[in-house]
């Protein structure tokens, strides 16, 4: 009904002669508007209790088994989130995949080691640890210096977690955020200490070395959905049915985008796709 | 410049000493790096973003008159002269009082050190998160969904491009990146078990995927051999006599350390960090 | 005698990593004392950069930008000095920006060696250092919309109205060409994204060979013209310029480092067939 | 509670649904905010922060070194270490002639003494010692397991040796031979029979032969088995295929997460 409503609103505002909107990225607002409201379509169905099944990711599974086997070990659970700020997108994933393993390490009563590299996400990954803390009913088991600062470079970063890791031997080493070269300083170290590790991540150049040197590998796109698959929430599931719908539009705009090039090759039309898709 | 080579020689093989084992040198010098590595950017940060561009926008030196509030409360803080040089600061910025936001947030996020205040950093959070959200959905959307569409988008009836070839662009190739790309995306689906011929399609995603990962690994394994050449000229440089040889005698010192603190623990049983997991 | 090499197979198949860390360490430092000088051939990517830069009439204003830091040099910095050689050779106008604050110190070594000491070029009319500006990609948007707004002054303090080379340049529209030597981020996608693509200027970049991955699509779809792929890249152009330096000298400690790697590899697999034919017979 | 989450919540959707739907309206304060501002707001925030990190760290490092815990004397140095910076960035700039701000990027100063002799041989052996990890790394991960990382093994080291000038010497027959051995030692495994092995080899290798003598063992003939053209093509097409599923992943991955963030759907960030 909203959205109904809102597009009519903006058609009749295109004709209206569309004072102040920038036509040649009319593709892009298309695009964001088309996918977000599929989006909220998928949550608000989910959140009117359609259920949705979703495949099992063994990386999210091996998250409970990390943190029991810590407990296990009476060894700590090492959490790292990223070497970036809150300012990208994974950092936040990151975060909050922190605020459930924290919920885990309460209700095992594990130690929870979170050595950060920016400030911000050390107040951000703090507030939301002792959320989990007391949701668990356990506020007395957190201290603030859980989620402690190191530094802001990403070598001395990667120097300081190898140094608490060899020093403490932490049973499990969760890697979640957004990482650069350092990614296999922190795999190859937590590999020879023994631990079980699982990272998560979506910055396309250090996913082969998670590959490589961890247990399991949350990649890309399933690192996003690490939240929704841990929370169980209706409307975060709804939201991931909403991304697959997406990737299959995505999938018919490639097909599409394929046939039309060839019509526009042969002749048959004249309007090519190719400048249609290239945005300024 | 000779102090400085040394220095700069002990921390590189410092570093290089965590290889045999986590010792007593690259723990000097991991704790050093950390140390200096926050100073470093803290007073980065500063000089490079707080001053210019906070600052440097409230008090423009462009729009500097003694006679305004404005400018009497700026010359409050002259005391720290080189912060708050005479006449504003000068850093081709001009006035935007808008940066009071920011700058109000920053204060916010400084009180937040009190638990008592520790809310105030929320806002930031928000702010920062918010900002984030839509600009990388827009850049991210724009660039890796979008060009990838258009990148995939290849001419199938394209007289000049022969049927096969190893490199360079050709049909086959194309529809080998088609296919790759395709089943690939596939593989992320969620809200599907990877069963029956669905299943077969990721499989072959995953076999894609799979060769991407090997390659980029490939590739990286030549950078990082030539991080390691670049150390090593920089060690040989500094052995000369000029830097009286520093690199040969902190060698030498470490080594027999080392070699010493090896042979002492020969008694006792040394918790090796060879990989013994238990499971 | 068989039973022996199988027992040294398997010992090599299991060695505690530290004595790969050493054969690494010998495998990068010998070649370093005795060169072999090995053949070095340019892949497509490299003779697209080299085709896309020599393609440039003379005088024509080239937007070189140093993303790169110290832990990165020995990559990027065999590039940036290739790319110089060659520009300068051309007689062609650079304006050299950072997007990283280390960047600056990067530029700066490599213009003095370059284009003061090999060339003797007048700063302000052959070449000029704009400088690092902080911002990451709002720098680069604002390098799209208005340089003047963003340096008022170059990296040497004079007012840019001052520079005879800066005269009639305002935005990256006026540049010919722009090559963005980078290590990470901000770097290469950036250049893409907010420069590249919306403004038509073509551009190549040389990257670190972790980055060629995320980069590898856009030069594929065209987006950037081709690619310096890290050492090697570096290499190939030193020799298609005709010029041997850094990069060709330590591609033969390349070579014999990558063999080491994979004799490592193949006996690692060796053994853990015999180990797994083993098990299936207990 | 207003101050402290629906205020929080507010600024997040406001902020973010002004970042992405800025790009669309043609007014020239909001292109700007879109452009510059908003990552020059974010920078300036992250400038103050900092200083809660230092001060995090501070009171860890000190507290260790009053409390004695084990290895308090390393905590020294890092106390130390941070007490020089500082002093190289704010009290002693070791140049006059270089005024206060500019002196943290320019030659001659102490901050530029301490970024040369101290924090650039640090950072460039840390990253130096992925040279040694990928070796470790490839020599443990890189086995045989199931057909998946086989195709890591095969991929990975066709474009190590291929890019790399020995790669270009090696003879694309020395590698059809090869082929042919592996060839026999998978039928030996498959068929567990003598003489099926013995004929797959002695096959192999006399079509080789022949083959090769005929067109006179040119080294990159025929080019499908000749390492760099086989790494250029690995490199420029299955890998460009994954590569392009992988962003699409994550740009689908990233927009839908940022949506979610705008829209509150997603908001334990800021604590329930």
């Amino acid at each position: 009904m909203v959205a109904g409503g809102l597009a009519l609103a903006f058609i009749v505002f295109w004709l209206a002669g569309h004072p102040g909107f920038r036509e040649e990225r009319i593709v892009m607002f298309l695009a964001i508007t088309i996918m977000a409201s599929t989006l909220i379509y998928f949550i608000r169905l989910a959140n009117r209790g359609e259920k949705f099944h979703l495949r099992s990711i063994p990386g999210l599974k091996a998250v409970e088994e990390a943190v029991g086997r810590s407990t296990e070990m009476g060894k700590p659970v090492l959490y790292v989130p990223g070497i970036m700020d809150m300012d990208q997108v994974e950092t936040v994933a990151g975060v909050i995949i922190l605020g459930h393993v924290a919920k885990m390490t309460a209700r095992y009563e594990t130690s929870l080691n979170v050595p950060v590299s920016r400030s911000i996400v050390m107040k951000a990954g703090r507030e939301i640890a002792r959320e989990s803390y007391t949701m668990e009913g356990r506020p007395d088991l957190f201290q603030d210096d859980m989620v402690h600062y190191l530094t802001d470079d990403q070598f001395a970063y990667a120097a300081g977690v190898n140094g608490i890791m060899v020093r403490e031997k932490p049973a499990a080493c969760l890697y979640m955020g957004k990482f650069y070269a350092e990614s296999l300083i922190l795999a190859e170290t937590g590999n020879s200490i023994g631990a079980i590790q699982i990272a998560g991540t979506a910055s396309q150049a250090q996913i082969p070395f998670f590959v490589t040197a961890c247990d399991y590998t949350l990649i890309g796109e399933e690192f996003f959905a690490a939240s929704a698959y841990l929370s169980q929430k209706p409307e975060l599931l709804g939201g991931l049915k909403g991304q697959d719908m997406l990737k299959a539009f995505v999938t018919a705009a490639i097909l599409l985008s394929l046939f039309l090039r060839v019509f526009s090759d042969l002749g048959w039309i004249g309007w090519n796709v190719i400048d249609f898709l290239t945005v300024q | 410049m000779v102090i400085g080579a040394w220095i700069s020689v002990f921390l590189t093989l410092a570093i290089l000493s965590y290889l045999y084992k986590d010792n007593p040198f690259y723990k000097v010098a991991e704790h050093v790096f950390v140390g200096i590595s926050t100073g470093y950017w803290t007073s980065m940060f500063f000089w490079t973003q707080i001053q210019p561009n906070l600052f440097g926008r409230l008090w423009p030196a462009t729009e500097y008159d003694a006679s305004s509030l404005w400018y009497k409360f700026y010359n409050l803080f002259g005391v720290f002269s080189s912060v708050f040089p005479e006449g504003g600061i000068a850093k081709g910025h001009d006035m935007h009082l808008i940066y009071l936001v920011p700058f109000a947030l920053g204060i916010m996020m400084l009180l937040s050190v009190s638990s008592k205040l520790s809310w105030m950093a929320r806002w930031g959070i928000a702010y920062t998160v918010g900002m984030a959200a839509g600009l990388r959905a827009y850049g991210f959307l724009n660039s890796n969904v979008l060009g990838q569409i258009k990148g995939s988008a290849f001419q199938i009836f394209n007289s000049d491009l022969p049927y096969f070839a190893l490199v360079g662009e050709s049909i086959t190739n194309n529809f080998v990146i088609l296919i790759g790309t395709i089943t690939g995306l596939m593989y992320f689906y969620f809200s599907r078990e990877h069963t029956g011929n669905f299943g077969r399609l990721t499989k072959v995603g995953i076999y894609f995927l799979m060769i991407s990962f090997g390659a980029s690994f490939g590739f990286a394994v030549m950078g990082r051999i030539s991080l390691l050449i670049g150390r090593f000229v920089d060690l040989m440089h500094y052995s000369s006599s000029a830097y009286n040889n520093a690199t040969l005698w902190i060698l030498l010192i470490m080594v027999l350390l080392l070699g010493y603190s090896a042979f002492m623990d020969k008694g006792r049983p040394v918790e090796s960090p060879v990989n013994d997991r238990t499971d | 005698m068989m039973k022996y090499i199988i027992e040294l197979i398997l010992s090599i198949g299991k060695v505690d990593r530290r004595w790969i860390f050493l054969v690494i360490g010998l495998a990068v430092l010998l070649p370093l004392f005795f060169p072999l000088g090995l053949p070095i051939r340019a892949t497509t990517a490299t003779q697209r950069v080299y085709d896309a830069v020599e393609e440039l009439e003379p005088n024509s204003k080239v937007l070189v930008s140093f993303e790169y830091g110290p832990s990165t040099k020995p990559e990027i910095h065999p590039m940036a000095i290739a790319i110089l050689r060659h520009l300068f050779t051309n007689s062609q106008k650079v304006y050299v920006t950072c997007l990283w604050p280390d960047g600056q110190f990067m530029a700066e070594d490599a213009l003095t060696e370059i284009a003061e000491e090999e060339y003797g070029l007048t700063y302000g009319e052959d070449y000029v250092l704009l400088g690092f500006r902080p911002g990451n990609e709002a720098v680069v948007k604002g390098l799209v919309s208005n340089i003047r707004k963003l340096y008022t002054t170059d990296a040497r303090g004079t007012l840019v109205d001052q520079i005879p080379m800066m005269a009639n340049v305002n935005k990256v529209k006026d540049f010919d060409f722009i090559f963005s030597a980078s290590a990470g981020y901000p770097g290469t996608i950036e250049w893409v994204q907010y420069a590249a693509d919306p403004t038509g200027v073509p551009m190549s970049t040389g990257t670190t060979s972790i980055q060629v991955n995320d980069v590898m699509p856009y030069v594929q779809s065209g987006q950037v013209k081709g690619i310096l792929a890290g050492m090697p890249g570096a290499a190939e152009y030193e020799a298609l310029i005709g010029s041997p330096g850094i990069g060709t000298s330590g591609m033969d400690a390349q070579s014999i480092a990558h063999l080491v790697i994979v004799l490592f590899i193949v006996f690692g697999n060796i053994t853990y067939f015999i180990e797994t034919r083993r098990a299936k017979k207990y | 509670m207003l101050w402290k989450r629906q205020i929080p919540i507010l600024i997040a959707t406001v902020v973010g649904l002004l970042t992405l739907f800025g790009w669309f309206i043609d007014n020239p304060g909001i292109e700007s905010f879109v452009n510059d501002d908003a990552t020059q707001w974010f920078d300036i925030l992250a400038s103050f922060a900092i200083f809660l990190g230092a001060l995090n760290l501070m009171k860890l490092q000190g507290r260790k070194v009053l409390k004695q815990h084990s290895g308090w004397q390393y905590s020294l140095f890092a106390i130390g270490g941070f007490i020089f910076a500082i002093v190289a960035g704010f009290i002693y700039k070791g140049n006059d002639a270089v005024a206060w701000g500019v002196h943290v990027t320019s030659k001659g100063t102490l901050f530029k003494w301490m970024f040369d002799f101290i924090f650039t041989p640090l950072s460039a052996t840390m990253f130096a010692l992925l040279a040694f990890f990928v070796a470790s790394a490839s020599y443990r991960a890189f086995r045989v397991r199931n057909l998946e990382a086989t195709l890591l093994l095969v991929s990975g080291m066709i474009i190590m040796v291929g890019r790399v000038p020995l790669g270009s010497s090696i003879s694309s027959w020395f590698i059809m031979y090869l082929l042919v051995l592996v060839g026999s030692v998978a039928a030996n495994i498959k068929f567990q029979d003598k003489i099926i092995t013995f004929g797959v080899l002695l096959g192999g290798v006399v079509i080789v032969t022949i083959w090769g003598s005929l067109a006179g063992w040119p080294v990159d003939q025929p080019s499908i088995f000749y390492l760099p053209m086989l790494q250029d093509w690995i490199y420029n097409n299955p890998n460009v295929a994954g590569a392009r599923a992988i962003m699409i992943g994550i740009g689908l991955g990233i927009f839908a997460t940022s949506i979610r963030y705008i829209l509150g759907v997603e908001k334990s960030y800021i604590g329930e």
